[in-house]
């Protein structure tokens, strides 16, 4: 840790060094993420948590795919691939069953997962691949400049539905419990204790695990749809959202306007074996395992 | 069970490729069934859980070709097996292959196209695709093995250049190879000559993408504590994001050097009677079988005629091409495609070039090569 | 699962005086510290940063409030506050 | 020398001919390729496979007209009998195949492979009958290449059932070229 | 109709023409489709159900994939397009928009719709865009020769998976009611009575509508897993399979062993405002429609 | 709204190529975002709505070209806009619009690759792509414009050309131009000339892929009540699959020549100084304007140079490039890639052909092509 | 939605009879017809055709038990059956 | 003639980039092409607006050093104050920009652009300010030309606003010149 400089009346004290400082890749920060953006409160829970949980950081693997937050993959201090745009899970599905040990993570948006990527989302998840899904929702694709996409909800302007979206957004939670993913949560950015409790778990269980994340994006969706700011979408988060691990699928719908709340919690948390597990059944049946 | 199934057998093209990936020490196969690659994956998924590998099925091949390069950045040795339509969708991944340098096999038993075209007959019209199917500038390396014994034979040879040069590399098969059955002898394990990637010695000081003065870059594997970052984006020698000009022209150019200097390795051909040919028949693959008939028959009427079976198509040999040119009055090209290779041939040997093509679904007529032999001989 | 339905602006869990760092050429004056500390530890201050960011400071008064609950270091999107156990 | 083997799919057309040219490539050390075709993909209906046997290196693999053909389903023989040699034999699966329309002048061997295999409570061995009955009309290959051949190549525990379809095929075989 | 001739005892009375004839595309029949093969009973329902429904023919279009299903837009005698493999329902998607007036219908396989081309399912129900799926599902790749697909029940053998398959298969009527299908059902192609009913159903029914049909697949399927011939595997069909409409979502997995049953029935029935009539309404409330 | 925008605008390149769709009666966009052709995809968004057009956004690329040609089989012409690994991703389904020969338009807004590469920087390396990028042989049809009029004017003309002749078309375009602003005029309305795909005139006898005498079948829309099947597999003049070698013969035969026939036809070039030129540079889209300065430089230095800059890059302009071959000493090919057109233009003149490369990432300098000028000028 | 609860092999709606018809050449023998007829009204003919495949025919005794109810016809995967009001 | 406006995503550099080159292209009928640069894809960070004008066909569109060089962050004023024609002016926003470190002859404005915007209330103007204080400083552009291309260029609803902002930037650039 740091030598820390005096501090003065109301000042705080200044320092040079961030106690999670060894879990980034310093030479690479700053990030590119605008000011009031949500990823990179998102990014320090999941450094705290890494570096939180039994796992050896050299064991652990962080992928992404493209767009705003696929370049979180290029922040974290552990073997991270940043693949092609929606390719991330199949990737880490080959780097997983040839490299069992490995603790394997993939951290990506809304749309690179659920848009281009939405059939590999399924595909893992039904296999039950032991890996971790993190998706930062931010209802639209922050990276190429704030177009609508698969979670933009009804009505919303986006630089590709000037006059409203008319697109049914998925509803992340129970697209994931529908599949089978044995582990499922949501928060938005502001529950950073929450979320980063949530991310120890699905690090530490085996199985498909998924995390949503509701983050804000001033520059993409925020302005466009006045809800501000970084700062007041957080703080539309504080009155909306609500925490209600029992609520039904429905509830989990998210509109983002009126009254209607932001349902956040722990949906799922179920035990079925995982691809690799019913693989070595499968084989040792057959004798050609021992 | 053995991963090298050391004899002799009487063997189909396909399932040849796959014992000669298992030989060559494949652990990791995923893929999507298609026509007529399907038995390669077959064969694989029989076998690979017999020698402790994993076979799975992706969803797509997309899916498929980023799972084995996953698989192969877990440091596995990897392939995928297709077609046509299966190789289309993995142009993309291509790209991310050859900019990441990861090492794996891509095996494509092409089928007549376009589109879905003929899924259970011939053809020979993806070459061109091979080296130009993904976006942007790079150098490809696609192997084309023309009988049972080189389905084997070159799925080794493909994973150890692979390994190497540190890209995919393809196998360029055709249904009519891929689905025919013939002899083919595997040799004991000791006498595979296997290759496996670069590794680097020490963590101090290692950069991921900084490459020796053979412009290969030893390669780190996820998990083995070197906290690498690999992107597909363009990137410096710490594998960082860097989107300029700079960084961009040291990256592509470095990375179309690490093939063309090496070339010279790379090429392989095979030639039969060109040392006095006056017309010299390029071909490869089915057609080259095709052609090497059509060759022996003009000998026997007196025409100097000689072959150049190319095995190597990509990097394409243009060396022996241009020395070829400098000496014989004409070239014939027959291909199953509507003149693909004989095009990389006109670059070197403009006005002197006729090409024998065939529309795919079938195999190219030895006659028809015959006649073009003799139209230039004239 | 009792731990998760634990509400989140409840956390009364009994807890050390903690003190407070900030890294200023970090700071993006988002503001997310200030609006979301439980304890209201934090204000704006005048000071701007190198990139012209105004950084937080401890609010008058507030001296002795911040409990070290971490929830600015894990809101923060810059890496640029953290706390740590005082005396 | 060329053979070719027509039927529908589940008849076992192309393991036959697979047997066929081990027999020769593995057994016989002369050279053997073998080719197939399909209908549509992979999934069946009409297939053929097509043996070629030679003492040299076989560079063009492609069958052209068979010294043997052998057709084992009616679709196969509709399309398939009017392209043989003029010194070729054609041998049918008498109960499958009406082979009146034949008018060449060819010698016809009708094989009763399915009949037999159905006689031996095995439908599924038809194919092994009638590559018996070849070994035994047409001077392809011999008994004992096929027989290795043919105990490589089946499933394990099928060796007995499959040696006795081949001998049934076999015998009768060599008695129709008596006849 | 065709003249008759005269039968005798027993025998029935043999004819040269069907009714359902000018349905199909006569001079593409035989269709390719093994003996015992359920698609041929499939399209007959089909068949049926274009006939009765009161849609003019030329106003229905029939899309497809690639697949032994998919060869099922080459024999209807229809605007029929055979697409790209996993890609009909982007096609159709396509089609639709640009041409409201059409009674457009995606039928095609397991493989094709929920394997390559799974993503586009899930976005197209989600959208509601105004289209029929029609799914066969046999439990394997037909058409390449019978291996494991995403509806392959675990340890079941194809000839990708000679040790039995170790992935868990979808829950194909689950999956779609969670995207939000306004239609939902599932039969074998022993109902064929219901299936037809089904069929009408959907065809007349606006937004995204989803049949599934469990059809014998004796080559790639029946074979290999002891179900024997498409006889034999209906039969297990007539023993095993229960009709449920308020089937629990659970109840629908298919497992295909032991004493599990086979769950069939009408699961969703409701309503959402589709693709275009959402468009509608928002450009209308921006004026820019009348 | 009015579709056609008449007057004087100044105007962003991926704007006026949205306007040129619109203007070309483009009704139907079906996309997914990808710097840097995004702004194409918006403005269609905006603009379509307000004449009567469907913008949507699709799932990914591979779902926005199906979109696409299946409103193209509902009689709207239809478009989409992408870059080089979107481009990758619709491989496949150009195969299906070239084969099932169905009109729209694809604009590939070029950036640096391969694999992701730079998103915010230019390209040209994805030329020979469209050419090669599907499996299987096709002829393809790329218009590549240097100015923000031309991306007006080439989509329509591109539009055109599709309708015309029943096939995919690109708008092979860079970042340069497509972030470039620059006035753009908009003619009225009646000024701009529109073909429409021909239409079969009666049911009887009508066969969907039956030619007339110019290769060219009319085209049946789903709808209208001919019955018509259409198929990826070889079909013949019915559209129905037939999976042999003659149907693959003439079907793919025909798809080719329905392109080279009309070659002559769609070529389009401009030329400057090159009636009397030593040195001729053919170069196309952004890297044609710094080719243009140093020719400019080079003949007020005294050397015989002279520009062909390629409109239609495909199909190559042959013909013009062998006469200019007989009387030029030496081509120079400037382009912002490691090569790909200066290999066509090899063909027709091995060994006299210098090529100027750049890896991408920004503008070629006119000083560089301006040194390989005064190299073959010596 | 009573319609679809009802179970499927009891339609015991009051039908005319039926007559059936074949087009021979377009059976392949699967058998479906004969086996789910809910009257039992099929049976295996010995007649083979022109493919080689058994043709079904009406079981001794049954020749009016046909009672027109479509199912043959919908489950024959080869439009080779049908039947039609009979007398 | 070419001018250069850099600053960051959020300012309208893009913006006053485009309304100068449409005053130019448009209302001066000269030639005039705009460039821009980003940041990874399109998601803001700093940017450049590059004009370039001329009496002539632009053939080589993209700049090379500028004439007029206007820097609205510091960020921008680091990266490119070095990179400027002898003979051409700097201008900077005063309140964003730190231009201690600039070291050349040239001749340099600083304008307070951005605080002449907050003081009208409305910080989104201060590019439109900028864009006064240029027409108003050098020799690029008519003040005509401007207002007509501003009109056209900024929401319906917010003309009065914008053609203020240009004014006061305007007359500030004026009487800085006259200094
Ligand atoms: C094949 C392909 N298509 C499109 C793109 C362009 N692209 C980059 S990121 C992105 C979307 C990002 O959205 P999301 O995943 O939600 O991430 P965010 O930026 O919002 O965090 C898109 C469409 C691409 N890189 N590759
Ligand atoms: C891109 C691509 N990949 C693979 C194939 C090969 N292929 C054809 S059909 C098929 C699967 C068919 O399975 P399904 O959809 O279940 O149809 P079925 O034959 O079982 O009715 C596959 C993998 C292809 N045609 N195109
Ligand atoms: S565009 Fe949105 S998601 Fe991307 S960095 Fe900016 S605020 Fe964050
Ligand atoms: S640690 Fe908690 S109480 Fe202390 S300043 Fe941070 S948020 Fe406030
Ligand atoms: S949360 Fe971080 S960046 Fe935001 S104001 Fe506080 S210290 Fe600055
Ligand atoms: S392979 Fe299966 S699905 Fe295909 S036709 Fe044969 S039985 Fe039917
Ligand atoms: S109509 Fe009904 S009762 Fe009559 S034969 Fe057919 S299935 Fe039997
Ligand atoms: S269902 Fe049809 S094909 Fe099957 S036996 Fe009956 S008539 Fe023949
Ligand atoms: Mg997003
Ligand atoms: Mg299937």
């Amino acid at each position: 840790m740091s030598a820390k400089g005096a501090g003065n009346e109301g000042k705080i004290e200044t320092v040079e060094e961030h106690p999670l400082d060894h879990i980034l890749r310093q030479d690479r920060l700053p990030h590119i993420w605008c000011p009031g953006c949500g990823l990179g409160s998102a990014m320090t829970c999941f450094a705290q948590a890494i570096e939180r949980v039994d796992i050896p950081l050299k064991k652990q693997v962080l992928l992404s795919g493209i767009g705003c937050t696929g370049r979180i993959a290029g922040y974290v201090n552990v073997d991270s691939y940043h693949t092609t745009h929606g390719r991330a899970i199949p990737f880490a599905t080959g780097l997983k069953i040839a490299n069992p040990e490995l603790c394997v993570t993939v951290f990506s948006g809304d749309g690179d997962l659920f848009a281009i990527g939405g059939n590999h989302f399924l595909h893992a998840a039904r296999r039950n691949v032991d890996i971790n899904v993190i998706c930062v929702n931010n209802f639209n694709y922050g990276m190429t400049g704030g177009q609508q996409g698969p979670t933009t909800p009804v009505e919303a302007k986006t630089s590709t539905t000037r006059y409203g979206s008319f697109e049914h957004p998925f509803n992340l939670p129970y697209l994931a419990a529908a599949i089978g993913a044995v582990y499922v949560s949501r928060w938005t950015t502001l529950h950073c204790r929450h979320l980063e409790k949530s991310m120890e778990k699905a690090l530490q269980k085996k199985g498909f695990t998924f995390i949503e994340i509701i983050s804000p994006c001033p520059t993409g969706f925020g302005r466009p749809n006045k809800l501000g700011e970084g700062l007041e979408e957080l703080r539309y988060y504080r009155e909306k959202s609500v925490i209600k691990n029992d609520a039904s699928w429905d509830e989990l719908e998210l509109h983002m306007r009126g009254e209607e709340p932001v349902v956040v919690g722990d949906f799922v948390d179920t035990e079925r074996p995982t691809y690799l597990e019913l693989e070595e059944q499968m084989l040792r049946a057959k004798g050609l395992m021992k | 069970m053995k991963a090298v199934l050391t004899g002799s057998h009487f063997m189909l093209g396909d399932i040849a490729c796959a014992e000669g990936a298992l030989a060559a020490g494949c652990k990791f196969f995923g893929g999507y069934p298609i026509t007529p690659a399907t038995e390669t994956a077959e064969r694989m998924a029989l076998r690979l859980p017999q020698v402790g590998g994993h076979y799975i099925q992706m969803e797509d091949e997309i899916g498929s070709l980023a799972a084995v390069l996953g698989a192969s950045c877990a440091g596995v040795k990897s392939m995928t097996a297709t077609s046509g339509p299966g190789f289309s969708l993995m142009q993309e991944n291509i790209g991310l292959g050859i900019v990441t340098e990861t090492p794996c096999v891509i095996v494509n038993v092409q089928r007549g196209g376009p589109s879905t075209g003929l899924p259970t007959l011939a053809g020979q019209a993806d070459m061109m695709q091979a080296k130009w199917g993904s976006h942007g500038d790079y150098e490809a390396i696609a192997y084309v093995p023309n009988s049972c014994q080189e389905m084997f034979d070159f799925t080794i040879k493909a994973f150890n250049t692979a390994e190497k040069y540190r890209q995919p590399v393809f196998v360029m098969a055709d249904e009519i190879i891929g689905h025919m059955t013939e002899r083919v002898v595997i040799p004991g394990p000791k006498k595979i000559k296997l290759v496996s990637r670069k590794r680097p010695k020490r963590k101090k000081n290692y950069l991921p993408f900084k490459p020796d003065k053979d412009l290969i870059p030893p390669m780190a594997l996820a998990g083995e504590g070197y906290g690498i970052h690999v992107t597909g984006l363009t990137h410096d020698a710490r594998g960082y994001p860097v989107i300029d000009e700079e960084t961009q022209h040291e990256m592509v150019t470095r990375l179309i050097e690490k093939i063309r200097r090496h070339a010279p390795k790379i090429w392989e051909f095979e030639e039969v009677m060109t040392e006095d040919a006056d017309i010299v028949v390029v071909s490869y693959g089915a057609a080259s079988r095709s052609a090497g008939r059509a060759v022996n028959i003009a000998r026997k009427e007196g025409i100097k005629a000689g072959l150049m079976r190319l095995i190597t198509v990509w990097p394409f040999p243009e060396k022996r091409i241009k020395e070829l040119a400098e000496s014989a009055k004409a070239f014939v090209v027959p291909e199953i495609n509507m003149g693909q290779i004989s095009r990389e041939v006109e670059r070197f040997a403009s006005g002197r070039v006729l090409s024998v093509t065939h529309a795919g679904g079938g195999m190219l007529s030895p006659e028809a090569v015959l006649q073009k032999i003799k139209e230039v001989a004239k | 699962m009792k731990y998760w339905r634990r509400p989140l602006d409840k956390n009364k869990i009994k807890t050390p005086k903690g003190h407070i760092y900030v890294i200023p050429d970090r700071c993006k004056g988002c503001g997310f510290c200030i609006e979301f500390c439980p304890k209201g530890v934090l204000e704006e201050s005048k000071e701007i940063n190198r990139k012209g960011y105004h950084l937080p400071k401890i609010a008058d008064g507030k001296e002795d409030d911040c409990m070290n609950c971490d929830f600015c270091m894990l809101i923060c999107p810059e890496f640029a506050i953290y706390t740590e156990e005082g005396e | 020398m060329e053979v070719r083997l027509g039927g529908f799919g589940g008849q076992g057309i192309i393991l036959a001919g697979f047997i066929l040219g081990k027999a020769v490539a593995i057994y016989e050390k002369k050279e053997a390729v073998q080719t197939q075709s399909y209908g549509p993909e992979a999934r069946g209906g009409s297939c053929l496979a097509d043996v070629i046997i030679s003492d040299e290196d076989i560079n063009y693999p492609m069958g052209t007209v068979p010294d043997v053909l052998v057709l084992m389903s009616q679709d196969a023989f509709n399309e398939n009998h009017d392209k043989i040699a003029g010194d070729a034999i054609l041998i049918v699966d008498e109960d499958l195949v009406d082979a009146s329309a034949f008018r060449k002048k060819n010698k016809v061997f009708k094989a009763p492979a399915t009949r037999i295999a159905e006689e031996m409570g095995k439908k599924i061995v038809a194919n092994i009958v009638m590559l018996g009955f070849l070994t035994g009309v047409a001077d392809v290959v011999s008994h004992d290449a096929m027989k290795k051949s043919i105990l490589d190549s089946v499933p394990k525990g099928t060796e007995d059932l499959n040696l006795e379809a081949f001998e049934k095929g076999y015998e009768h075989g060599k008695n129709s070229v008596a006849n």
